[in-house]
Formats: C-alpha cells, structure tokens, sequence
C-alpha cells in the first residue's frame, strides 16, 4: 500500500528531507508541472470563465483571475507557505507556524523529498493561485474589483491556508488518514462551497433568470477548457512529486476520468435536451477533472472510468438544480460543478482505492468501511468550515468596501466602470 | 405606410418588442448602431493614453407600420424604452411609398 | 429620386448585387441587421439555461436610385432575393430629396 | 424635420461629427456598413482560393435635423467627409414627418 | 545504426522491458510530451481549424475534435492500445491481441523500456487522438455530429489500430524495416488519405467553389498554429522515448523542417500571387512539421533542411491542384498537406536517413535501394488500405445513420443546428 | 558563489564538455523549457501584440512575428550558432568563429555540459527568436513585410549574435565577469533599444498621438500574457542548464517579481487614473518578467520582490513619459518596458547577489561596487552598441526596400494591404 504523497507531504517532509537525494527527473517533472498548473489558471480557466460572461465583462473575469494570481503569489511568499506547510507546534493539528515566512531558511540547496524546495514551493503555489481563481464563477459580472482584492486575501488566509495545512500540511485530516492525492478537498470543494455562498450572499445578477445571459464567446471557453485538461496533467500527475509510476497512473487516471464525465454530460444532454453541446461537453470535462482530482494517485483505469461518469451524470443534475430549482445564480456553476465533483471524488476514492478495484490499496488496518468515514468526514469538515469562513469573509467585505457595483454600472459592464477598458474594438 | 426608426438603449429590445407585438406589430429589422448625443459617454485609458469614447452602444429598430398603426406603434416604443434617464432614444417616422414582401410579391399593406 | 431599404438574407447577397447592376444601379450601403417576423427563429441553450432567439440574421440593403430605376431596381430585388421560404425579407420604398455625392459636391440625380 | 443619412470614409468620422456639432447639430447615430461603387474592393486570397471584395467599409451616419439646420448639416458633413478620393460616399435627405425624444415625450423640433 | 524506437516499440518491448529499470529522467520528458500532444488536439488543432470555417460553423469544429478526444480516449482503454501494442499472436503481423483489452495487467509497476507502461500507453493515445481528429478537415462543415462520432469510433478500429500496429506495434512493416519515427504513414497519410475519401464521399458544401468561404477568424488559426508547432516537439523528440541525444535530434530536425516549409510557402505565394500571407506561412509550418514526422528521429539538420523545402514546394502545389484543378473540398486541405506531406517524408526519410547526410545511418545491410523500397511499399500499403477502409466505414455510417446535414440546416449553420449553441455573442 | 551560467556557457563548454555525462533530467527540462520559451513566441507574444494593434493590422503582427520565428531559425543554422558560440579565435571577445556554421559537428552524441549540444542549440534558438519579435512593438502598423524581414535578418546578424556572444560565448563582457543570467542584456536591452531606434526611424503612425488607436482586442493580449509568464518559466529557469536547486529558485524569484511588478502597476495606476486596468496588470507582469531576467539565477525571493516592485514603478513611468512626453510612437512601448527593465534588472542584479540579500553572493574577489561598475559597463555598452548597429540596418533596409508602407495602405490596413487577409468575418 502507498498512501505515498500525505504522508510524504504531511509529515516526512520536515525531518526526513534531507536524507534524499536531488533527483533531476523528479525536479524536471515537477518544474514542468508547475508550469503546467499556473497555466491552468492564466490563460487556461481565465479563458474558460470569459468566455461564458457577456461582452461588456470579460476583461472583468480575465482581470480577476490575473489579479488573483498575483495577490496569492506574494501572500504565499509572506505567509501561506509557512501557514501551510511549517509546523505549527502546539496547534500544528490546525495550522502551520510562521517559521517558514518569508521564505526563511529556503536556499538553492534546500531539498523537500528528491526535489528543491523551491520547487515544491512553486508547485503548491499555483495550486493557492487557482483555488481562489475558481471561486470568479461565483461572483462573476457583479462584483467590484476591490472587493474581490480584499475578499481573495481574506480567503486564503481564512480558508486555503489552513484547509490546506490540514490535509497535507501535517494537520490532523492528513493524520486522520484522508486521502486527497491532488486537491478534491482543498482545491474543489473549497472553490464550490466558496462560490455558493458567495452567490447567495452576493444575490443574483440584476434579470437573472429572466434575461438570457449567454455566454459571449465559446471559442474562448473550448480554449480555455482544452488548457485545463492538459495543464491538468501537471496538476494530478505532478502531485506525485517524483517521475515515476506514480505520476504516470495519475496522468493515466485523470485522462481516462475527463473523457468518460465528458461524454456522459454530452448523452444526457442528447438524451434530455434532443443535442449535445460544446458547453455540455467541456462542462462535464471539468466535473471529470475535478472528480478524479483527489483520487488520482490512488485508483485505477477502471475506477477512473466508473468516477467519470458518475461525475458526468452527478454534475449535470446539481448544475440543472442549482440553476433551475433552486434558482441561485452561481453564475459559472462553480458548485455544482467543483464543489459536487470535489466531494464525489473525495467519498469514490474510499472505494476505488482498493486493490480488487485496481487501486493502491488501503493503509495498513484500514477498511473501506473505515476509510469511507475518513473520507465523508473530510468532506463534512472542509465543506462546513469553507461555508463559514467564506460567510464571514464576504460580511467582512461588505462592510469594508462593499461587494457590488450598482445596478447602472452593472448595466453598463463592469469593463469600463471599473477598469476603463473595453474587450473587444473589432 | 411609415417606417418608424426608433433608436433604443440594448437592454430595452425584449420589453420594446413585447409591446410592439402586442401593439400588432409583427416583424421589425435592428441594428447595432452607436449614439452620440446629451448623454455623457465614458473614458478609456490604455497604458496612459486616454480616448473619449462619446458614441454610446445604442439599437435601431425599423418598424413598416400601416398608417393605422404608426401612432400605437410609437406609443409602445417610447412607453417601453423609456427608463427615465438621459440616452434612452428617438424615434423617427417617415413616409413609405410602396412596401414588398418579397416571398409572395405582396405590395402595400399587405406586405407589412 | 428614391431610398430602397430591402432586408434580404445573408446568403442571397451576391446575387442581389448582380441583378442591380444588371438592373444599372451602380452603388448601395449593405448593413448586418438581425429581423423579426414570421420566420420561426431557434433555441439556444447553455448548461441547461434556454434562451429563445426570435431575432434572425439579416442583410439590409439601403440604395439610392433615380426615379426611373426604381421599378427596377425593385424587381431586381424582389426576384433574386426570392427562395420561396418563409424570411425572404422586404423591400420598402422612400422618397428621397436630396443626394449629394461628398467627393464631386454634385447632387440629385446625378449623385447617385 | 429632416432625416440625413451619410456613408463617409470610417476614419472622418471624429471630423464630421466635430463638423456637425459646429453646425449646431447635437445627436447622431452611427453604424457600420459596407459599401458597394465606383471604389475598387480588393482580393483576399486564401491557400490560393481568391475573394474579390468590393463591399469596403464604410460608416453611415443618421442625423435628424430641423428643417432650417439641414443645410449647414450637410455642408458639414460634404466638406469634411470629403478627401477628393474616389469613395468618398453620399448624403441623402429625407423628409421626416415625426421625432420623438423617448426620455421626455416631447416631439417635432423639440425632440432632436 | 540506430533504428531505434521501430525496434523498440515493435519488438522489445514486451520482452525487454522488464529488463530495464525506471529512469526518471526519460519519465519526465515523456510525461511531458504526452501533455504536449495532447496540446496539439485541444486546443491546438482544434484552434487551428476552427479559424477557417465559417463564424456559424466554428463551435461545430471545436465540437468534433473535443469529442474524438474523448472518444479515442475511451476506445483506447477498452480495447485500442492492445489492438494496436499487445502481441496478436498468429495474426500479429496484421493486428495485436485481446490481452491488454482494459489496460489489463498494466499497473503503476509495469515498465516499458524505462518508462512506465502507464506513461507509454497515455503518450501513444494521444497520437490515436490526433489522427482521427486530423480528418475533421475533410468533411468539416457540413456533417452531422452522429455521424461524425460513429465514422470516428470505426475509422479508429479499422484503420489506425491496425495500421499502428503495423508500423509501431511489432507488424508486417515495421518487421519489414519501414522507418516511420513519429508518424508519417500511421499519422499523416493515414488522416490525410481519410480526409480526401471523406470529401468525395460527403461531397463538397453546398456553394462550393462559387461561393466565397473565406476563413472567418485567422488569429485562431495563428494561434493553433503556434501551438501545433510547440507540441510537435513533444509528438517527434517525445518519440525518442528517452530524454536523450536522439530527442534532441529529433526536435532540431523538426523545427528546421517547419521553419524552412514555411518560408518556402510563403515565397511561393510571393512569386505566384505577389503576397505572402499568414494563412500561407502557417500551412507551409503543418506541411514542413508533417513531413519531418517520419523522418525525425533519422535524419540530420541538413535532411531536415531539405525536406523542408521539399514541403512546403511540393505540399504547395498539391493543395493548389486539389481545389482548383479537381475541384475537390476537402475543405481544410488536409490531404494535400498532411496526405502528400506524410507520403514526402516517408520516402525522403529513406534518402537522408544515410549518414553520409548525416543521418542516423541504414540498419546493417540495408541500402539506400532497399530502403527506399521498403519506405514505397510502407506508403503504397497504408495509403490503399486506408482508403478502402475508410470507404467502407462510411458507407457503413451512411447506412446506419447517414452522412449530412440538410441543406437548409448547412446554410443555418451547424453550430444552432446541431448544437443549439452560437460561437459568438459579441 | 556560483556565478554558474556565465562562465558555464562561455567558456567551459568548448572545453569541458566532454567530460561530462548526459544527465536525462536535465535534459528533460530543458527540452521542455525549449517547447516554454518556444511557445513564448508562438503563440504567447504574437497574441499579446496582436491585440494591441488596431483589428486591420492584426494578422500583419501575427505575420511578422510568425516569420521571425522561421527566419531566426534558419539564419540560426547556418550561421547564427556558430558566431553567438563557437570560438572566434582572435577576435573572440567580439564575436565567433564559423566552425559550427551549418551545425559542423554536432551530433546526436555530441554533449554540452550534461545535455545534447542539439538541446543547447535549440533552446538558444528560442531566445534568437523571441528578441527581434519584441522588436515588432516598436514598428508595428506601418512597416512593410519586406522591410521587416531584411531588417530582422541585418538586425540578428549585426545585433543579437554579438551581443550574445559577448556575453554568453565566451566573448569581452562575460570574461569581464557580467552577470546576465537569461537576458537582461542580450535581450532585453537589446530588443528595447531596437524598438525605440526603429520608432524614431519609421516615424509615428499616421494620426498619431491624436487618433485613439485604442487595442482591437485585449482578450488576445491577456491570453498572450499568462502565455508569457508561463513560458517564461522556461526562459529563466532554463537558463541554469540543469534540473536543480538553482533551476527552482530562478523559476521562484522570476515568479515573485512578475507577480509584485504587476501589483505595483495596477496599484499606480489605480492611485494616478483611479482605476486599475488589465493591461496595466499584464503590461507590469511583463516589466516585473523582463527585468529579473537577468538577475534569476542570482537573487533570492527578498531581492525578487524588490526588483519587480522596482520594475512596476520604473517602467510606468517610462511608458508615460516616451509617450506623453516625448511623444514617440514606440507604439507597443517596447523600450520602457523591455528597455528599461532590462537595464534595472541588469543592474539591481548587482545588488541583490549578494548574499545578505538571498542572492548567490559575488565571484571571489569581487565587491558590490565592482559588480555594479560591471553591470553598468555591460548595459551602456549593449545599449549603444545596438543603438548604433539598429540605426544603420534600419538606414540599409530603408535604401534597399524601403521602410514603411504608403499613407493609404495605412489607412486601408497592413492585412489587407500586405498579405490579401482579413482578420476576422465574424
Ligand atoms: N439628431 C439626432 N439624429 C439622430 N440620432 C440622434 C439624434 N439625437 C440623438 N440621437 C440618438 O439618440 C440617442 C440618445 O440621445 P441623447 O441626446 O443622448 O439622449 P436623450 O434622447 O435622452 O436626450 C443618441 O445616442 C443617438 O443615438
Ligand atoms: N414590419 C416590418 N418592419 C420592418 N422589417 C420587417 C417587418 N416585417 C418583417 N421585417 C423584416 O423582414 C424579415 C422577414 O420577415 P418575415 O415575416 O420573417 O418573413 P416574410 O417576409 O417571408 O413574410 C424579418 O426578419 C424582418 O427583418
Ligand atoms: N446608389 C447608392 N445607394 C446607396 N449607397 C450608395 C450608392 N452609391 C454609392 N453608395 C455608397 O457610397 C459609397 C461611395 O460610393 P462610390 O461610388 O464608391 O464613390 P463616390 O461616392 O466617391 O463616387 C459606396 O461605398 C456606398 O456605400
């Protein structure tokens, strides 16, 4: 049994570290997954989010996720790498400490595992860069720039950090036994839950549902989407940390997942709806994509293929429901579609992980049984913490500066209110 | 037979449409078109150099009405575009002499 | 002298073209409209949200003709313009006051 | 009340519309066209595959005026838009029978 | 003599392997290049094509090749790899075995030369992606979406598993000593064969030649392009199977063959239209990179140097003949640059493989003659059987489904017709 | 200290080279920061460009840049190679020899340090590409194809081989101990420098600065930046050679310093305009990226959030005053971006090396204002060096074809003009 990376991330890190070698295949597969990861974000989910808001705001998402981007870079060089990923001591179960802040101590010599931790550094920064990034799709076309600023600080600090320092830092899910190779709790359902709560406390854009609010060009989203399934790849297979077998199961896995959610969002829309569609089909890409995240490293070929489609077919009826029955405007389906896939994933990987299903197998002692606890328990534990913290972040926003733009501004596009530019002069 | 050309702002095109065909108008032609006129455009500024963009994104709706159905007609429009609020449009109402639908070669009236 | 606006589909343009040159029209202004009328328009639909699209595109041809060309000019429209379905569009006749060609200054007829 | 209408050279439009405002005149509206005359087009030309193109750009301007505005608006518009190359474009005058501004209701003179 | 990765891939590999050890180093770069292909389908080429239809057809392109992706993907676990890789016993020279059906037996510790059989089976698939989707050229425009995706799942079976098995799976030709690195015959001719076929069969669009279709969005086809030439490292150096000399190599040779196909395009468009055009230029690019493909692992700079100009000459004239002189619409040209580009290079390949141009040298007692043969007996084969099975399985689709959308529906567009969607919203 | 690169890339090769083994992890990563920096060009800064430029000369940048990539390349091999690296005897410190013209000698098994010479060449090709296509900026929407292609060949041949070499392969500024890890010089300065000199040559645009020459479109310039920071992964990190330690803090500190510089620009621009704008975000991103260059394989992550809030401020206000103030149309502000962020970043390296820094600390011997004396000799004497040889390849191509198109073909578009094209029929 290999419950590899969590242990491997969570607690050899620090001590054993220095006993292993720099390998240059393990470092050359991680920097180019780094690379590979913050293209997911910039272009690749920037493109993806644009091109489903109306013209008049799609400098808007473009601007946020760039800025996103940034803003989580410097707060991980200050403090979310240390809050992450150092020991935290006494509440180390809860956070890291601030030992590592600044980067302190992190030289071109410093191994983490076979690699530099520069490199490792770098690699889980761009997964603090598209968390936040996901959770656009929420809010998008209606929130002031400000706001978004002082919100996505907030919420690293007050979700990413800590999620994060739990289930892979050392923190007691990552003790408890949690598997979460790359990201189904501390990247998906963070995102979604973030974004539902957000939407519900922003409220609606102004004619939501009654006014069409079309996507403004889909060659950007299939754009977009084909940067998410590729840099992917860095993002699932790179979480092995090493060029291995490991990383090549993951790639393999992820790859298989993707293409079943897919086709399975393109046959129920054949079946429901008389067509498929390209939206359709990218959509359910993404919800195979974020399904499989957390079990990648863990499950098989046909474990992959049963978590396809059931993400397929589980993501399209919470997107249906989120948007039609309940009527929120999670503009971007970000819930339904991350948050839903996340904890999916989370729970299917308890299962598939078993060897008979061509998985890794268990931990020593551990049941299915038991396993599936773990894994329900961290999706209730992240789901029921992002809830809260994201609401106290936006109350805190609010009354800051203020979430949104005026009805007139909105009207008038967020593009040139709040940026003075316009997309397109063709 | 007039042709009414009324210059709208784009949000207003399902309302003024829904009153139109509850006017009994029943086909319309729209373009994009951009509006300069009391209402203040807006600025944009790309790495420091600054364009006044004075011509606002506006809708031009050509209506063929009967002569019985001018004054409904623009009534439905300047009821249902109005917001109240600077730039929301004109309209025009000119003489038409002759109308053809050109699938059937329908003239006059009939054609609208 | 006369304004013709016809409002044909996209796909018919090259052939109208043709037949108002033949029909000895030298110039006319081509604008992307979008139309509403009797022609069914389609669905649209994106993750489950459907939207109804009523508008179809359309070309709206604007020509300037002397009163002698008008008849055929209109004719020219109308036939070539013509594929028997449904949306073939219109042709809507004006009366114009004054041309004035920009380059030459040269006005009425002998600006068009 | 006068409707004009104006198909210039895209990149005059900054000097009309400052042309116009001179002459009094305090609206427009714009839109893009493409322009079939005398002017010659140009080839595209695509892996050997040729597109004569003579539809060129062209804006075309509508300016509603009050009867004693109309001809200071279209001396305005002929001198600026006029660069003496063949292309120029053209203004045509109509009658316009009724204006109305949507905001306040007011018609005739009052609207434009 | 290094006739490398023929023997490799063909003959050693289930036998050897598990004689070699893993090498982090080849791992990384090959995991890395799997990304790259995947790149050159979405959004590559996809980018690439979608610029050239019409606006009310662009979804419809980005449509197709997403769903081949995901198509291909699925075919491949279940049962393509093992078609195309595993042993066929008494058949194997024409078509692999049922052994690895499901990707049986492969496991995170299963090698392959001195990678993971995981990391060999992603980076072949998406070689099986890209050649279907290649196709999408020849019918693009005016085929309905069922029919597209029941000639893809036929054309996979019947043409490329078995003709990858040939060359590259321990087939009657690559026992033969045919030199195919990456793919002129498997690839290339393969989709570019299918693609001319696919156009006489489905007839030309409705207003063809009369009717001006020009390209409604070259900046996408730009972009695609540049993609395609990027990923084109990963699918040529990435054959080398190994992070080596022969990597390198190859995408040296492969980028001075695109370089010099494109300027040689261009100069032809200067002399004969009195412009040079982008289109121009980046077509020369696909022809230069599709015809360098088989050769890329044998050839030196100045080989590469050559068949460039050969290229971009030679693919030049053809695409020029095929629209004009037959009046075929195949509507992207697919066959007249990937078609004539594949069977070009596969038999250059047979001239500057010679050491004396310093290529990789012929294997022991092969001469340039023999050689030669055998690159025109590789040709003849995969281009005949290419056709008359891509004949037969659309006639198959035809039968079953039929082939077209209806003339009314062409001229709506396919992307409302078939999708219910629009490409934009500007 | 480990002044690494320089004296690894000037002189050991030749020599040492040999001696070494190939390792397959660096290889692997610098084979892939080869597809990066390739893909920095294409499609990454052709799009960022070509949406800058007004919708009738978009294809005309896509061209351009895209024909640069061809040329650079094939210039490359016959000659470019040999005189940027190989041994000028006698005059070495100015400029190399032609042993390796046409790649004489260099095989599959031929090393340079632990990587295929082929490797080496090829990811030193990417940077031969990219630094005349920033040139485009500066001449963009008036210059003539055939202008622009003998420009770029004269401008290669008499600018960037020597300049590379003199920094680089073993020539004067090297020996002298210049510290330019990726190319605060060789291309930054270099291609900043051009651009300006090139703008003041050609002249302003027709209607400049009077007519709004607003971008057409600035989804592609976002689309191209997060294209340019990923790529530019492969540009800096690169640049040590190797997969390492000093591979990862190169790709950190190049990461920090694009993330601070693009903070810093939207946060003046947001104080000075009252809003903060997404191409002021990608514009600083690009400035933070161009001016670490030439310190990120010195600095540490302090020194990088220095210099890239440097280089926000700096470069802003140098795009403000060349175009407000001195009212040259560099039209897509390639100097006071590439310009003058490469000469900081040139010389702050000299600061931030030192070890109490972070950085890598100074060659034996030497001081911080010895160093700083170095760098500024190494910037004044690229700086005039490519003013002067700029100037005169400009007044060549000016007596041999020209330089700019007519006022009409202006006006009418450089697409349409030049290349028969037409951007977009949406
Ligand atoms: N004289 C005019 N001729 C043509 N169109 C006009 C004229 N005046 C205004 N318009 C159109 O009407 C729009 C609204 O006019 P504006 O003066 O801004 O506001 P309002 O009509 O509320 O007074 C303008 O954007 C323009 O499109
Ligand atoms: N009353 C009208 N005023 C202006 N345009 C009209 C009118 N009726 C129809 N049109 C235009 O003509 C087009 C075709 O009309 P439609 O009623 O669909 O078909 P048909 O003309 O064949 O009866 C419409 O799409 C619209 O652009
Ligand atoms: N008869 C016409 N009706 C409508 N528009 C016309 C007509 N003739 C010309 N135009 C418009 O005027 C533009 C300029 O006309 P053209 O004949 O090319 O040049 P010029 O006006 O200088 O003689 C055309 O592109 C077209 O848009």
């Amino acid at each position: 049994m290999k419950k590899l990376p969590v242990i491997l991330w969570g607690l050899m890190l620090p001590a054993a570290a220095q006993a292993q070698e720099l390998n240059t295949g393990d470092t050359a597969w991680i920097l180019t997954s780094t690379a590979l990861v913050l293209f997911m974000t910039i272009p690749g989910l920037s493109l993806f989010y644009a091109g489903l808001v109306r013209a008049k705001n799609v400098l808007s998402v473009l601007m946020q996720c760039f800025t996103i981007t940034c803003l989580a870079s410097i707060v991980w060089l200050i403090y979310g790498y240390s809050l992450a990923f150092s020991d935290g001591g006494a509440v180390n179960a809860w956070i890291g400490g601030l030992d590592k802040a600044w980067l302190a101590g992190i030289g071109r010599d410093t191994l983490s595992g076979t690699l530099p931790e520069t490199v490792f550094v770098m690699f889980q920064l761009t997964f603090a860069i598209i968390t936040p990034a996901l959770i656009v799709g929420g809010f998008a076309e209606r929130i002031k720039y400000s706001s978004m600023l002082l919100f996505s600080l907030l919420w690293l600090t007050l979700v990413y950090f800590p999620v994060c320092h739990w289930v892979w830092g050392g923190g007691w899910l990552g003790e408890a036994g949690l598997l979460d190779f790359a990201g189904g709790t501390v990247v998906h359902i963070t995102a979604g839950v973030a974004a539902l709560v957000a939407a519900l406390v922003l409220k609606e854009r102004t004619g939501f549902p009654a006014t069409p609010m079309p996507p403004h060009n889909l060659t950007l989203t299939v754009t977009g989407a084909g940067m998410l399934w590729v840099g992917w790849f860095g993002f699932n297979a790179g979480s092995a940390v090493a060029s291995n077998g490991d990383a090549g199961m993951a790639m393999l896995v992820t790859h298989i997942s993707a293409a079943a959610a897919s086709l399975t969002w393109a046959a129920l829309e054949w079946v429901r709806h008389g067509k498929p569609s390209v939206l359709g089909i990218v959509t359910g890409m993404v919800a195979g994509l974020g399904t499989i995240t957390p079990a990648s490293g863990f499950v098989g070929p046909l474990g992959a293929l049963i978590i396809g489609v059931s993400a397929g077919t589980l993501c399209f009826i919470a997107t249906n429901m989120i948007k039609r029955t309940f009527k929120i405007d999670d503009s971007l389906d970000v819930f339904p579609v991350h948050g839903v896939g996340g904890a999916l994933g989370t729970i299917l990987c308890g299962v598939f992980v078993a060897e008979s299903w061509g998985g890794a197998g268990y931990a020593d002692g551990m049941t299915m049984g038991g396993q599936l606890g773990v894994q329900f328990m961290g999706v209730a534990a992240v789901l029921v913490w992002t809830a809260v913290a994201t609401w106290v972040a936006l109350k805190i926003v609010k009354m800051l500066v203020g979430l949104r733009v005026d009805e007139d501004e909105e009207t008038e596009g967020l593009d040139i209110n709040q940026y003075d530019e316009k997309g397109y002069n063709l | 037979m007039k042709l009414i050309t009324a210059i709208i702002k784009p949000f207003k095109l399902e309302e003024v449409k829904q009153a139109l065909f509850d006017a009994g108008v029943r086909g319309m032609t729209v373009t994009e078109a951009r509006g300069f006129g009391r209402q203040k455009g807006h600025t944009e500024l790309y790495r420091g150099a600054e364009y006044v963009v004075d011509f606002l994104p506006k809708l031009k709706l050509e209506i063929a009405v009967t002569d019985d159905q001018v004054d409904a007609a623009v009534e439905a429009v300047s009821k249902t575009a109005n917001s109240g609020k600077i730039g929301d449009g004109k309209i025009f109402v000119l003489a038409m002499e002759r109308a053809v639908r050109i699938r059937t070669g329908e003239v006059g009236d009939d054609a609208i």
